[in-house]
């Protein structure tokens, strides 16, 4: 009966006695939802126009946030070594292009996927080589983004809002508007859309599908660059973040892999729904429940709606 | 001596057959690649299986005397058949399965056969169609079921059905079997064979019991073969050469007779099997060395020098080691070493990593095609013969193989050479007599029994080797009476890759002028390389540039030809590229791919006169048979060409005279 | 060039369906088996033995178990280290338990827990393909790592957290622990290698195999002929997944000696995923090349500059390690993506067919 | 049109078509909005050669597809060997002996001929995990069994050359053929071909002609058949339904539904 109440009675007992405890646990989960958001909009960014499952979304945030750290750490000013770090970025897209997918046209989705783990596994390599593999801080004040934090009353109680998150969800939000004003209104955008529809119109239109490929991917490093900066902002850069970017994959699961919003609702629902789970029911489970509950929740929403939120069911052809 | 007076009383391939049955019970006789592996007989079920086809025959009526005409590829049943025919006192005549149905109707109505053993739907086809024209024919056994079902029964019977009944009426009939078998001589009729001759219609050798087994006997003894061999049979049963090799002197020795699996799969079967005994038509070996050629075009160039510099090196020392003369230990060492990274491998590759004895024949061989063979330590010789001698009449013992020779007389074998250069023989295995055609056999065979081969040419002086020079009728004389001999120079220029058949005209004229055919395989393989664009054979055989190539060709053979005084006369002046390649459903080959020269003459008359007018190209019309039987017509302008030839001073020629 | 195969014909299905029909592939084997069983442990050094011997053959084993998932089923997976880690677990429980007990039979029992755990974690499966499968695994992954921190009776309580090889004999001789010499536990290792290797080259070259390549190849007409996709999976999920944990096992008992999560992470799952391709998918013999080379990489490229005399330290050369990995994964999946398994076949069957090209 | 009721009757050849094999009921099948077959009904009889035609988009394949249940319909009776169900599904369909082959070859690429004959006896194998552990003893014994039966097939498709070559590596042509034997490895009651002659050339046509004629007359086996050439129908079909915009327009002998006025229109693409 204990096991019971303290499953069903008491996180929502506990909820009700300390609203605003809640309130800050769902805006801290709201905050890394939003991180976790812009991850998957760099996969669904990559996916979208190449049909390539992009692991090395995760660990092109690092490697975007050592840039600018690094530049800025050998002397190059913030918001010129944040210019440089965009420019990495392009040249990553070019190579990747250039390198990688140029030589891997036609071949099966699940061998482009190993492919951007091979990628992942450079990257790893390469940035600990040239940026060392200890963490860093961000340059958050350099950029000129806002530190402290206000002091909130609301329902009977307090909530922290550090000023850096709310910067991270400005923008995001930005961030996401932008991209949908490049996807709707600009020639380039269009012809993603149109790459992402069927290949051979897209060339049939004159559209080469080399510079689609070299352009989402830079558009997908900026997202990681902003990503990494807000990331970095709130913890540190350091590698780990390679393995909690892997958390994008659940929220691409429920949000489905070809939706910007779903990318998005996906990002807050996960983040939210850890927080809350990790602090009203980990402690039944001793805690650290963080790690996995993403994926078992995208594990049983597989199982009822294989197609996401917001994805078509498929009809099999044969 | 103990197998002496055992064989002494053996007079029959039966009798054979229940020696071998109890001798070599469990060793394997028949392996045939069917639904993926070899399914094997041992002698002694092989003789159970011919047991019940004999007993099923008796039960359909066969009766002593009658012909069994078997039609189609080898396989053990068929070979059952034959010898399931002798055992009940009948006469199996194996016909060639890629007949025409005319063909067919001829050789079924001579001999009158009453039943026809056929293995699939498409020969039992062929014979319902020429029904007509062959009345005698009473039975269809068929081996094959696929297609069958709904064909009306009354008169066709599966193979299997055949044996069952007969295995049923064991009985009844076995006395009759036992009574049958038992009374076969060495003189009945063992097998007769149509001859796929030249000109005119085929004429039925008859070949008796003692042709076969003393032929068989003596081959077997003069190359050591023992029950151990194993032969892959996929030349056509009608052939004599089959009936020697996959009956006579498998029978004899008691070794395996391995079929392969169908015409798509014989070289992979080749080599699975790796038969230690081998027989194959210079064709054959031509064109395995062409592939082997073209192969290794594509090899790296390092593979290539390793290749061409071990294959120089086995030229020079190979056969010389295979025939156990004295080499050099360095020499030898080398050998050994190329044996490791090229002979064995390529042996390997070829199927014939086992082969103890080959042997080639019908044709003369390339020398460099021979020696290839030999120098990668494959013993591959040449023997000489004709059905009508049951094979052999001259063949080349180890240690004396050469490629210019065709060997010493066969045991038994006695030759005579006639003041015309015919060559004469006299032998146990002298067939018995054409089948209802006298006058043939007399003009054949004398009363002393000297056969006349047709060929002419010479025993060679110390060695005691037979050389052929030609065909004794197509030696002839030019305008100013130098000798023309156009096998001879055919054969030259048909030893190039390239060329796959050539026709030399000239008898009776001043100057020998050619037809080629180019071989596709090795042509195309080239224009391939060379970037030569071509849609047909046709156009690649017009093409200026194969003309260019085989023109050298051509030149080659003159300088060499007027290296020898006798035949200097015969360099060709001028040829051409014949637009279609010769084809034996047209007529203008044999079955076994010999030229009918004469046919050749007639169909392209115009041609002929185009070559000796001196114009430089002609149009021409030719009327084709498609596989299908259809008829077409196909025209062509083709373009003539001179060639240069050795001027060589007429004294000589007066002086031969 | 070394092929002989002339004369080797086969006169009954049974010689036809032999693993091994060419004769001269039977005797490499048992040239293999010689040096693997008799040369290695009598001349090779214990640091040969020790360091590159037993955990190539430990990964190999683990490498084999996701071939038959995501080579033979074409399910891919990144949860490997953790069904790895539920083996090790629980061969440590099972002699804590079972102390007595033949700690070679605990291994392989062990398997059968990481089997289970497999199957389960394979359920989704059979709703959902490629990505979406990724994320399953890969929340068996998290979740099992999670246990492996969170559930200490797992450990035993130990303080350090850590699961430590208590010493543990069988036939006599001392086969766990500090004190097991190398040779033999190299020994044991190889023998378990070589029996589960056969047992899986068995699966696959029979019915079970062919319904796994069914549903790798087009598992709709897979189903349309017959096969059920849940036990064809699930099938190919417990294989696989008891095949990695005996892996695990192995890795702990008779190499580490002691391990704590870390052993069993998400870069282990990277890692022999990584074996697998370089070595090829779909081929057992791609999963021993795929092993040698992605573990004996590093110690090359350790080795490489000390002959030349430069001084690279240790981070660096980890470093390289990464990107050189990285680099060839695309490279092989770029030229070769059936991996040194096809290479290997390629050569082999230019043995065969010596000294023509093709 | 009414389809002509099941009767047997006898072929110009003289086989004797016996009842009902199969009898579709009023099928309805829908995709979303979209009505891929309204209201279908047709019968298949014991040993007979029946073809399924009509123009692009007509719902022929997926006729094919909601007999051996790979689409399920909404509405309609399925009735097969007497019973009657509103659906099939794929496993069942295969037990019950329905094998099939596929518009686009759906063959398993990265196995051999022989391997993906074997596989068409899947269902015809039952030893189980332990033996093929070991593939000793049962397992082997079963599998060679069950190799000379893929043998026999192999042997009727003339395919002995290409036995151990990956189907990938194979022309078109052939690998319908392998897809073929795939599906008689099965030895099916009832065999569906998804346009078997789709991308050949005329002699590659004729072959498979021939085989499904041969598989029809010597193993006995009913055939339900969709093809775009007309031609090549008329030469195998006992029977024949036409089919246009899910509709059934017509139904009987080949001779009969050629000359028949909807049809006619329906191919010559006449409004309706």
């Amino acid at each position: 009966m204990d096991l019971l109440y303290n499953i069903f009675i008491d996180p929502f007992a506990q909820m009700a006695a300390t609203p605003d405890f809640l309130l800050q646990v769902l805006w801290e989960g709201f905050v890394t939802g939003t991180l976790y958001a812009l991850i998957a909009l760099g996969y669904v960014l990559i996916f979208k126009a190449s049909g390539v499952f992009n692991f090395a979304q995760g660990i092109m945030v690092v490697f975007a946030a050592l840039s600018l750290v690094g530049f800025y750490e050998a002397g190059v000013p913030a918001y010129l070594a944040l210019i440089m770090a965009l420019g990495v970025m392009g040249v990553m897209a070019i190579g990747v292009e250039r390198l990688v997918l140029r030589h891997m046209v036609n071949q099966p989705e699940i061998i482009l996927f190993m492919a951007t783990i091979g990628l992942s596994y450079f990257l790893i390599g390469a940035g600990e080589l040239i940026f060392g593999g200890e963490t860093k801080s961000m340059i958050t004040q350099e950029l000129g983004l806002p530190t402290g934090s206000t002091v909130v009353d609301v329902a009977g109680g307090i909530v922290i809002l550090q000023h850096i998150d709310v910067a991270a969800a400005v923008i995001a939000a930005i961030l996401v508007a932008a991209l949908a004003f490049f996807f709707s209104k600009t020639r380039i955008g269009r012809a993603l859309r149109a790459v992402a529809d069927d290949h051979q119109a897209a060339l049939s239109v004159g559209i080469s599908l080399n510079q689609i490929w070299a352009v989402v991917w830079f558009a997908a490093g900026i997202v990681a660059l902003a990503t990494g900066i807000m990331w970095g902002a709130r913890s540190d850069v350091s590698f780990a973040l390679q393995i909690v970017a892997l958390k994008a994959l659940p929220v691409l699961i429920l949000g489905g892999f070809t939706s910007i919003p779903g990318a998005i609702i996906g990002g807050l629902i996960i983040g939210v729904g850890e927080k809350i789970f990790e602090v009203y029911w980990g402690g039944l489970l001793g805690g650290g429940v963080e790690g996995w509950f993403a994926y078992v929740i995208a594990l049983i929403f597989l199982l009822f709606r294989p197609q996401g939120l917001f994805g078509e069911k498929i009809i099999e052809r044969i | 001596m103990n197998d002496k007076s055992a064989s002494r009383a053996i007079e029959s391939i039966p009798a054979l057959l229940a020696r071998n049955a109890v001798k070599f019970g469990d060793r394997p006789a028949y392996r045939e690649k069917e639904f993926g592996i070899w399914q094997s007989w041992t002698w002694s079920e092989a003789a159970d299986e011919i047991r019940a086809l004999a007993l099923g025959y008796l039960q359909l009526g066969v009766a002593e005397g009658d012909f069994i005409a078997i039609i189609g590829r080898n396989r053990p049943a068929l070979y059952w058949a034959m010898v399931a025919a002798q055992s009940v006192g009948a006469v199996p005549v194996p016909l060639y399965q890629d007949a025409v149905a005319e063909e067919m109707a001829y050789v079924l109505d001579h001999c009158g056969a009453r039943f026809v053993i056929a293995e699939d739907q498409e020969q039992v086809d062929k014979v319902l169609e020429v029904h007509d024209r062959a009345p005698a024919i009473e039975h269809i056994i068929y081996l094959e079921p696929r297609g069958l079902r709904k064909y009306d029964h009354t008169h066709l019977h599966p193979l299997k059905d055949l044996q069952e009944q007969g295995r049923a009426a064991s009985q009844q009939f076995a006395p009759e079997l036992e009574r049958r078998t038992g009374k076969i001589t060495f003189d009945d009729t063992c097998v007769m064979l149509y001859t796929s001759g030249t000109t005119g219609r085929p004429k039925g050798v008859v070949l008796s019991n003692r042709n076969i087994i003393e032929s068989s006997k003596s081959s077997v003894e003069f190359d050591n073969l023992t029950e151990k061999e194993d032969v892959l049979a996929y030349l056509p049963m009608a052939w004599v050469g089959d009936f020697i090799f996959s009956i006579g002197q498998a029978y004899w020795a008691g070794f395996c007779v391995n079929c392969p699996e169908s015409n798509d799969t014989m070289m992979n079967d080749l080599r699975e099997i790796g038969p230690t005994y081998y027989f194959a038509p210079p064709r054959v070996f031509e064109t395995q060395l062409t592939d082997v050629t073209i192969r290794m075009e594509d090899a790296s160039p390092l593979k290539k020098r390793l290749f061409n510099y071990y294959m120089d090196h086995a030229r020079k020392v190979g056969p010389a080691i295979l025939d156990g003369k004295p080499v050099g230990a360095w020499d030898r060492l080398k050998y050994w070493l190329g044996n490791i990274v090229v002979y064995g491998p390529l042996k390997n590759v070829l199927g014939f990593s086992r082969v103890r004895v080959g042997y080639t024949a019908g044709e003369a061989i390339g020398p460099e095609i021979f020696e290839f063979y030999r120098s990668l330590g494959i013993n591959l010789k040449q023997l000489y013969g004709q059905t009508e001698a049951t094979v052999f009449i001259t063949i080349q013992p180890d240690g004396e193989v050469r490629a210019d020779t065709v060997g010493v007389p066969a045991p038994g074998v006695e030759l005579r050479i006639d003041e015309s250069g015919e060559i004469y023989y006299r032998s146990p295995g002298v067939f018995v007599e054409y089948f209802k055609n006298p006058e043939s056999t007399a003009s054949t065979k004398d009363a002393e029994g000297w056969v006349a081969t047709g060929d002419a040419g010479f025993i060679e002086e110390g060695t005691g080797h037979l050389r052929i020079i030609d065909r004794a009728k197509d030696v002839g004389k030019m305008a100013d009476g130098r000798l023309f001999a156009p096998k001879y120079i055919e054969n030259k220029l048909k030893f190039y890759p390239n060329i796959l058949e050539a026709v030399v005209f000239g008898d009776g004229r001043d100057m020998c002028t050619a037809f080629i055919n180019i071989d596709l395989a090795a042509v195309g393989n080239w224009a391939e390389r060379n970037n030569i664009a071509y849609a047909s054979y046709q156009e690649l055989a017009g093409h200026p540039q194969v003309y260019s190539m085989i023109q050298e060709h051509v030149e080659e053979v003159n300088r060499s030809v007027a290296q020898d005084d006798m035949l200097s006369g015969c360099q060709v002046h001028r040829f051409l590229i014949l637009h279609k390649e010769l084809d034996a459903d047209d007529g203008e080959m044999t079955r076994t791919r010999k030229v009918r020269r004469k046919v050749v003459a007639e169909k392209f008359a115009d041609l002929i006169a185009a070559l000796y007018d001196g114009s430089t190209e002609i149009y021409t019309e030719t009327e084709v048979t498609y596989e299908d039987g259809r008829k077409g017509q196909i025209s062509a302008t083709l373009e003539i060409r001179d060639a240069k030839v050795v001027e060589t001073g007429p004294t000589k020629e007066v002086a031969a005279q | 060039m070394i092929y002989r195969e002339a004369g080797q014909f086969k006169t009954s299905y049974r010689q036809d369906a032999a693993i091994f029909p060419i004769l001269q592939d039977r005797i490499a084997i048992w040239f293999y088996l010689f040096v693997a069983f008799i040369v290695i442990p009598t001349f090779g050094s214990d640091f040969f033995i020790n360091s590159m011997m037993i955990p190539f053959l430990i990964f190999a084993m683990a490498s084999i178990g996701l071939n038959v998932l995501t080579g033979y089923t074409g399910q891919i997976s990144l949860g490997t280290g953790a069904f790895m880690g539920v083996g090790a677990y629980a061969c440590y429980k099972l002699t804590t338990y079972f102390p007595e007990t033949n700690i070679i039979i605990l291994v392989l029992l062990s398997g059968f827990f990481a089997a289970g755990i497999g199957m389960i974690f394979g359920l989704p499966s059979l709703r959902i393909k490629g990505f979406y499968l990724v994320v399953t695994t890969l929340a068996a992954q998290f979740f099992l790592e999670w246990c492996f921190i969170r559930v200490p009776w797992l450990y035993n309580y130990n303080a350090s957290g850590a699961i430590e090889v208590p010493q543990r004999e069988a036939f006599g001789l001392i086969v766990t622990g500090p004190s097991a010499s190398p040779s033999v536990r190299y020994l044991v290792v190889l023998s378990i290698v070589v029996f589960l290797t056969w047992i899986v080259s068995n699966l696959i070259h029979g019915r079970i195999g062919r319904t796994w390549m069914m549903i790798r190849d087009m598992d709709i007409a897979a189903e349309l002929i017959g096969v059920r996709p849940l036990y064809a999976k699930l099938s190919a999920f417990a294989v696989s997944s008891y095949v990695a944990g005996v892996a695990g096992a192995m890795l702990v008992f008779f190499w580490l000696g002691a391990a704590e999560v870390e052993s069993f992470d998400v870069n282990h799952s990277f890692l022999i995923l990584f074996m697998v391709i370089i070595g090829g998918l779909g081929s057992l013999v791609g999963s021993f090349l795929g092993a040698a080379f992605i573990w004996m990489l590093p110690i090359i490229i350790r080795a490489v500059p000390k002959m030349t005399g430069l001084d690279i330290n240790a981070s660096t050369v980890e470093q390289l390690n990464f990107m050189i990995i990285g680099a060839l994964i695309i490279v092989f999946l770029i030229i070769e993506p059936h991996g040194l398994a096809r290479l290997w076949a390629i050569a082999k069957q230019k043995l065969r067919i010596w000294p023509f090209p093709h | 049109m009414n389809a002509a009721a099941p009767q047997p009757y006898t072929t110009e050849d003289g086989r004797e078509i016996g009842g009902v094999l199969m009898e579709m009921k009023n099928i309805t099948l829908k995709f979303g909005g979209v009505t891929a077959i309204k209201g279908i009904s047709f019968d298949i009889q014991e040993g007979e050669i029946r073809a399924i035609i009509g123009p692009n988009g007509a719902g022929k394949t997926s006729m094919l597809n909601v007999i051996n249940g790979f689409y399920h319909p909404q509405e309609g009776e399925i009735v097969f060997r007497g019973e009657t169900r509103s659906r099939m599904r794929p496993y069942e369909a295969a037990k019950q002996g329905i094998s099939r082959t596929f518009q686009n070859v759906a063959l398993f690429q990265g196995m051999t001929t022989l391997d993906n004959i074997m596989a068409g006896r899947t269902l015809k194998m039952h030893r189980n995990f332990l033996w093929q552990l070991l593939r000793y003893g049962p397992a082997l014994d079963e599998e060679i069994e069950h190799r000379r039966k893929v043998e026999e097939v192999i042997d009727f498709l003339e395919i002995e050359h290409i036995r151990r070559t990956p189907v990938g590596q194979l022309p078109y042509g052939l690998q319908k053929r392998v897809e073929l034997g795939r599906a008689l490895a099965a030895e099916p009651s009832l065999l569906l071909l998804d346009e078997p002659m789709a991308g050949m050339n005329v002699e590659e046509k004729e072959d498979m002609s021939r085989f499904i004629l041969d598989v029809n007359e010597q193993m006995g086996t009913t055939i339900a058949l969709i093809e775009h050439d007309m031609g090549v129908v008329m030469d195998l079909a006992d029977r024949v339904v036409v089919l246009d915009y899910g509709k059934k327009i017509a139904d009987g002998p080949p001779g009969e539904v050629q000359s028949n006025q909807d049809v006619i229109d329906a191919y010559l693409g006449v409004p309706h």
